[in-house]
């Protein structure tokens, strides 16, 4: 497809707006930083963030408020992928082009989802833990919002593998509406009825993480992967306290969710469609593949590695690029 | 100084004169209580307008009018409750649950509907009665079991939202009939019809209240429920219609958003009633029953919703939104009480 | 007769106080909103003293009363006590130890038992309070008062009269060398006001200081030394109760030279005037049995017996307000279906509840309003209200029952409890009741307005009301044609025209019909007798 | 309780004789009504037996324990304040709040602190200062300015978030001092230190309460706070001292929280109020004030737990689980209610 370039096209002056979709978790805090820097690097004129705090109301009245502003394109993150259709539908007739970044629109039309394939997530997570777990024991899986694509698309992808690959595991699925307090107490009474949980999928570590390690840790079950009590972990986002964590071997692995490059991205497509660019699908220049995932919507499918000890300490890794 | 008897040797006035002045001062303060939230409204269009000329433009103004519409539907609903000396926090999940449950009665199975296959024609009138199946429903616990209405409907908050969980499977439902999204996207004579809707059963409501014997009865109850019924009103009755319009309008609120946002949201309506109960009260209705006004619970509706318009288009920083916004509420509501001279109960 | 020009009035209290004198408030004016409840009025009481405080509905005694007892602050003006400068507003010990008080309106909590009502805020001193020695102090209180009341019980399970004997034992108990009492036997029986004044006759006797507030006059004359009289906010005399008939008593309180009405003989009810009102077989467990009585068209029948006699319960049950067990309710030819006051109000029921503040009225709605609740389908088609139509509805009523109000507007809890009463009746009176039931209408109602109120009754029954009024005050009962006796639930006596009072004071208490008349130092009788004052 | 009047004809009691026959069965049904919710548990307890024999286990027992001790503290504070007749939602931001700006104080800018770096070992006593201070604000506009608790708490509870998302910039505090940490960790005598602590705080509390003149003057506000003035109680002293240790023991169920989940989240306590309302009144604490018992409300608690713990150890879908843990809590309050045989108010 196309490139990335700080071109000084049409676009210069055409204020893109982003739309932030929540300002309580470590993942999302990260994006929001990243999302000026590249609007420098890239040229581009944004308009001041606004925060619809996982409220799709508030995404409608921002939406329509920064249209009224005289925004170009808009960056967005749906939390609750059902309820824009309309909104797209009106910003559309107003050919304002949208991006839609970390989930897809259940309907509507959007410019590109920049995302990463959230099924691969869970399908990673099982087999890293099916395979340290030998095929057989008990595994508690932290399961994001039923009613969000990310937590549907993760928990099924994770289904799916660990009947299909690993029948011998027991899973025991808990439902937290990305509530760290909620994953908590349901591991302590999963942990009272089975003492021989072998592992442990969160799917948002930015949420689950200090609760989990904290609870294992009054239990003494964070110890040593040699050690025969080890609970294997295998988190999700790629915060820096994840990192932390694997480096002193408290979690196993964890999916790095790229919160620069969704901000990279996101603003590259903004900016390209207020261009006039298209794209189709294939494989683009950044490592990523274009995927028309249907109705015409093309995703854009940034890679999202497993992060294990092994590569923890990669310097491409966004986790290892900020403070924190 | 003490007025002695010989003052006035003959008898005075067979009707001795009311102690205070004149008649109307007093009509006119309590008219004026009403109004105490349109000085807070005319600053918030002046700094709107300094904040960005964008916000007097039409379309604007179109869109926060509109963005209101479900919400303030809420609070008519949950003002007419609290005249009427009960509470109601189960409005927020009728405004999903109704929806939900008519489309999926509706949809095809392969649509995530029920299978019922309903004729899609019947998706309004199902939608609406169940919200008013859910009003009576609540009417009955707290009539006939006597149990607190602060509880019952705290109750049917987690269960209305549980079973639309249930049925949906936690997702959103989006092959909607085309019925069903005509009143949340509508123009008539070039507005929204969400917010002529709006208008009339805000205009139709105060005019009940104020002018008609029902009406006033609610008041009567929610001042005093014994009196009330000494004097011949059908208090359990009057109350039980009360939840049940209150279910219906919320049902209705459910419908004009499921057709604004094109879906029914697993989590429609979700966190609203705290947003309800701040816009009724800022509008001077009060939570002890019997007290407010309909157009006071509107204007505190539009004071919200000016305030989080301003926000939005003045791009204050998203770290401290909420709680400048929260403060604004504060202020505003000490203004609103201040300005009226009152203490409030 | 004395006429009020003939009183000589002292001055205004003066600033200086003389030793002796308990308590002095000095030109104390009192302004809520628009409304000045006290203007430059002043009291002084003498230590010792059973000083009685009078004045119609709204003159201003329970804001002259609040004022005493710190509870409100005067706008301007002074309170001394024993010639100290009255305590500040924050230090409530202080006032308690100085004043004790029944105040009009309960201050009973009623989700907290009698024993820890009695002892509210002194059940213990900084250690733990003793659960069973409080219960066994309140009993032996309540005892010592006569009051038979179980002290573990929630107080808001008694009934009015017996929340009210508490707040007595509790003022009383307080051991405090001064007591207010604002109408206290507003509420009580014949048999119960007298322990009162035997009560309050004792602690004159042990030099406490009284403040007695009623508006039943020959109670004054009963207990009083001296009498305070309070016009529209204003202070008007303080005399000894000798030197002060009672007509010269009513004249100071009305500000007008005319006696009180004897009421005139009502024509008799004949034998063929029409059945208005017949029960049969009327039973309700618990309250009263087999209850069957009838009421002609333009009779006025009184019912009266003591507390837990079932005549309240009685007439509930005639207004709908409670459901029969059994029996049958009539009003003409037609049976009324039992327990639904709508159908009692559309059967032709007219209907006054005991009590104002709780089943009476909506304190926040205006006067109007609630004077024309039930007859709200009459102002304009299908329910729909018109506005004017409504007020000049309610102007008339003001004007008709002399309801004293600053506008029609008003919210009726800005007015007196007399103003108050006049405004149920009003109502009551509103749908032109065939039947009109009346429990106790003239409870704390100023001696004029009591004349209006009953005289609106009679009116009523003139043009062909038939009344059934239930009440204790001997007052009223005078007013009726005759007067029926209950007693634990039945009618156990009927009087006709020329009762004597002793008669119905031994039918309310069982007493058989031959000791009628025989002993009884009455607490009832004493009116038009000025002699009757002190000890 | 049926004393019969007409059943003695012949007794001519000098006295008005109580209305409720004789006076034994009304004490001890006072005690009843105490201990409504005990047979609730008990039922709960055999079921939860049945469903899984590790549910009697000591470790899931103190388990269910321990996740209850932040949610029983914000319901001691809560209950209190409703026994006042007030009421506060502000409690459940001020446990994200207080630690939150505790550790901010004390922890360096590089990790999220504030910068003004103060010794850590004052994190502690600044929480519960923090807290403190949000229970004298709230009680100062709602006595000094007259405005209602409803909508000052909800005004509040908007701003508090808010401040704490704008200090935080959103974030979750990882890096905590181990003074903060200790209390949701450490145990003592082979229990949690957190079960120890409300163990002891609700002892204390009911026995204040329940046997000293400062305990009961807060139900006698609750009841008729004009009774309570009268009858020399200093009532807005008693309301504001009130709030404060509301305030205190919300901080301090935060201090709880964020040790045992080991940061403090963003949104720490985050929908908690409607959970607490819920366990304080099927505990039978009234929102009308003056009514109810600590011990009462404790139960309450322990209910609401067991049922969470039942329901994830049977593995209810999660699809259901939030419908039947709704019908659940109804259904124990209509017995509760029902089987102390009280309309509630
Ligand atoms: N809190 C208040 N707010 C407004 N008006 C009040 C208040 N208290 C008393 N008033 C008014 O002040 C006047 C005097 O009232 P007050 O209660 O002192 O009369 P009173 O002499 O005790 O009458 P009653 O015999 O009926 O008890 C009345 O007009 C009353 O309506
Ligand atoms: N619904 C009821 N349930 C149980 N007992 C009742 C009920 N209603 C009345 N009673 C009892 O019946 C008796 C008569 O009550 P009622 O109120 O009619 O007496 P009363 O004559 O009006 O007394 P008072 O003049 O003191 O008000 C009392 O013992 C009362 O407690
Ligand atoms: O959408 C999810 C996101 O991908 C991350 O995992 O944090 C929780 C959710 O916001
Ligand atoms: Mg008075
Ligand atoms: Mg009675």
């Amino acid at each position: 497809a196309e490139s990335p370039s700080g071109g000084e096209g049409s676009s210069a002056n055409s204020q893109i707006a982003v739309d932030l979709p929540r300002a309580d978790s470590d993942f999302w805090n990260s994006y929001a930083k990243y999302i000026p820097q590249f609007a420098q690097e890239q040229g581009i004129n944004l308009m001041t963030p606004t925060n619809s705090q996982n409220d799709i109301a508030k995404l409608v009245a921002n939406a329509q408020a920064l249209s009224s502003q005289g925004a170009k394109a808009i960056v967005m993150a749906p939390q609750d992928t059902g309820a824009i259709a309309t909104t797209l539908a009106q910003l559309g007739q107003k050919k304002i082009p949208v991006v839609s970044v970390d989930t897809r629109p259940d309907k509507g039309k959007v410019f590109m989802v920049v995302r990463a394939d959230n099924r691969a997530y869970g399908q990673k997570a099982c087999e890293f833990l099916g395979e340290k777990l030998g095929g057989k024991g008990k595994v508690v899986e932290f399961q994001g919002s039923l009613s969000s694509v990310n937590g549907r698309d993760r928990s099924e992808a994770f289904a799916e593998c660990m009947k299909s690959k690993f029948p011998g595991i027991t899973v025991f699925e808990e439902p937290t509406e990305w509530e760290g307090a909620k994953a908590s107490a349901a591991l302590q009474t999963r942990l009272a009825q089975h003492p021989d949980i072998k592992g442990i999928y969160m799917q948002a570590g930015g949420v689950f993480l200090a609760p989990t390690l904290q609870l294992l840790r009054s239990r003494n079950l964070l110890v040593p992967a040699a050690d025969p009590k080890h609970v294997f972990i295998v988190s999700n986002d790629g915060i820096p306290q994840e990192f932390e964590a694997i480096r002193k071997g408290e979690i196993d692995a964890t999916v790095s969710q790229p919160a620069d490059l969704y901000a990279k991205y996101a603003l590259f497509y903004a900016k390209a469609a207020v261009d006039g660019k298209t794209f189709q699908p294939g494989p683009t220049d950044h490592g990523s593949n274009i995927v028309d995932v249907g109705n015409g919507i093309l995703e854009d499918q940034l890679p999202a590695p497993l992060v294990t000890a092994a590569n923890v300490d990669d310097k491409t890794l966004w986790g290892n690029q900020i403070g924190g | 100084m003490t007025g002695t008897s010989t003052a006035s040797p003959a008898g005075v006035a067979k009707t001795p004169l009311p102690p205070g002045g004149p008649f109307r001062p007093r009509l006119r303060l309590a008219g004026l209580r009403d109004l105490a939230l349109v000085p807070a409204i005319l600053v918030l269009v002046v700094v709107g307008a300094l904040v960005d000329p964008v916000f007097l433009s039409t379309a604007n103004i179109i869109n926060v009018l509109q963005q209101q519409t479900e919400l303030s539907l809420l609070v008519l609903a949950e003002a007419i409750i609290l005249i009427g000396g009960k509470f109601d926090l189960s409005l927020e999940s009728t405004v999903g649950l109704a929806p939900a449950l008519a489309v999926a009665l509706v949809i095809p199975a392969a649509s995530n509907g029920l299978g019922t296959d309903w004729p899609t024609t019947l998706a309004i009138p199902i939608c609406l009665l169940i919200g008013l199946a859910i009003g009576a429903f609540n009417g009955m616990l707290i009539l006939r079991l006597g149990l607190s209405a602060f509880i019952v409907t705290l109750g049917m908050l987690i269960v209305l939202r549980g079973v639309q969980i249930g049925i949906t499977g936690g997702q959103n439902l989006f092959e909607l009939p085309p019925s069903v999204l005509y009143l949340g996207n509508a123009l008539w004579f070039g507005l929204p019809a969400s917010i002529w809707l709006c208008a009339a059963l805000f205009a139709v409501a105060i005019v009940v209240l104020g002018f008609f014997r029902h009406g006033r009865s609610i008041y009567a109850i929610g001042g005093n429920a014994d009196a009330a019924r000494a004097a011949g009103i059908r208090t359990d009755r009057v109350v039980w219609i009360v939840f049940m319009v209150a279910g219906v309008l919320a049902a209705l609120a459910g419908l004009l958003m499921t057709g604004r946002l094109g879906s029914v949201a697993a989590a429609q309506g979700q966190g609203m009633i705290f947003t309800v109960f701040a816009a009724a009260v800022i509008g001077g209705v009060s939570m002890d029953g019997g007290k407010g006004t309909l157009f006071g619970a509107l204007c505190g509706v539009v004071v919200l919703g000016l305030i989080n318009n301003i926000l939005t288009l003045a791009g204050v920083s998203a770290q401290w939104i909420q709680a400048i916004y929260g403060v604004i509420i504060l202020v505003a509501l000490m203004l609103a009480r201040i300005t009226t001279g009152k203490a409030q109960d | 007769m004395m006429s009020i020009d003939s009183i000589a009035v002292p001055g205004a209290p003066a600033p200086g106080t003389a030793p002796g004198t308990t308590v002095e408030a000095t030109a104390v004016t009192k302004r809520f909103g628009a409304t000045t409840a006290l203007a430059d009025a002043g009291i002084s009481i003498a230590a010792g003293s059973t000083h009685a405080l009078v004045g119609r509905n709204g003159a201003g005694k329970s804001t002259l009363v609040s004022i005493l007892t710190g509870l409100h602050r005067p706008d301007s003006g002074t309170v001394r006590f024993d010639g100290e400068p009255a305590p500040a507003l924050a230090d409530r010990d202080a006032w308690r130890r100085r004043v004790a008080c029944v105040y009009q309106r309960s201050t009973i909590i009623p989700t907290l038992t009698v024993a820890e009502n009695l002892f509210l805020n002194r059940q213990a001193g900084r250690g733990p309070i003793g659960w069973a020695r409080l219960r066994r102090r309140a009993g032996e209180l309540l005892d010592d008062y006569g009051v038979a009341v179980d002290p573990g019980a929630p107080a808001g399970e008694l009934n009015v009269e017996q929340r009210q004997l508490v707040e007595i034992a509790r003022a009383l108990s307080l051991g405090s060398r001064f007591i207010i009492l604002d109408e206290p036997t507003a509420r009580l029986d014949a048999t119960a006001i007298d322990r009162l004044f035997t009560r309050l006759r004792a602690l004159a006797a042990s030099g406490v200081t009284l403040l007695f507030i009623s508006h039943h006059l020959h109670e004054v004359y009963e207990v009083c030394d001296t009498v305070t009289v309070l016009r529209d906010a204003r202070w008007i005399l303080t005399r000894p109760v000798a030197e002060v008939g009672h007509a010269a008593l009513v004249e100071a309180m009305t500000g007008e030279a005319v006696g009180l009405t004897e009421w005139p003989a009502r024509p008799p009810v004949t034998a063929e005037t029409p059945v208005a009102l017949r029960t049969t077989g009327l039973r309700l467990a618990d309250a009263y049995t087999d209850v069957d009585l009838e009421v002609r068209a333009g009779e006025i029948v009184g019912v009266t017996g003591s507390g837990s006699s079932g005549k309240v319960s009685l007439a509930e049950t005639l207004s709908g307000l409670r459901r029969p067990d059994g029996g049958e309710i009539r009003v003409g030819a037609k049976p009324v279906s039992p327990g639904s006051v709508p159908a009692a109000l559309a059967a032709g029921i007219g209907f006054v509840p005991q009590d104002r503040h709780r089943e009476g009225l909506v304190p926040l709605l205006s006067v109007e309003e609630n004077a024309t609740l039930p007859i709200a389908d009459r102002f304009g088609p299908a329910g729909a209200i018109v506005p004017k139509r409504r007020t000049a509805v309610a102007e008339e009523m003001i004007a008709r029952y002399d309801i004293k109000t600053s506008s029609p507007y008003a919210p009726v809890n800005s007015l007196s409890g007399g103003n108050a009463q006049k405004v149920v009746l009003a109502r009551a009176l509103s749908t032109g009741p065939r039947v009109l039931v009346l429990i106790g209408p003239t409870a704390g109602v100023d001696v004029r307005s009591k004349e209006s109120l009953l005289g609106a009754v009679r009116a009523a029954a003139d043009d062909g009301t038939a009344v059934l009024l239930v009440s204790d005050e001997l007052d009223d009962l005078r007013a009726c044609d005759r007067v029926l006796v209950m007693f634990h639930g039945r009618v156990t006596a009927e009087l006709g025209r020329d009762w004597e009072d002793a008669e119905v004071v031994a039918a309310v208490e069982g007493v058989a019909a031959e000791r009628i008349g025989a002993t009884r130092d009455s607490a009832t009788d004493g009116i038009g007798a000025p002699e009757g004052a002190g000890k």
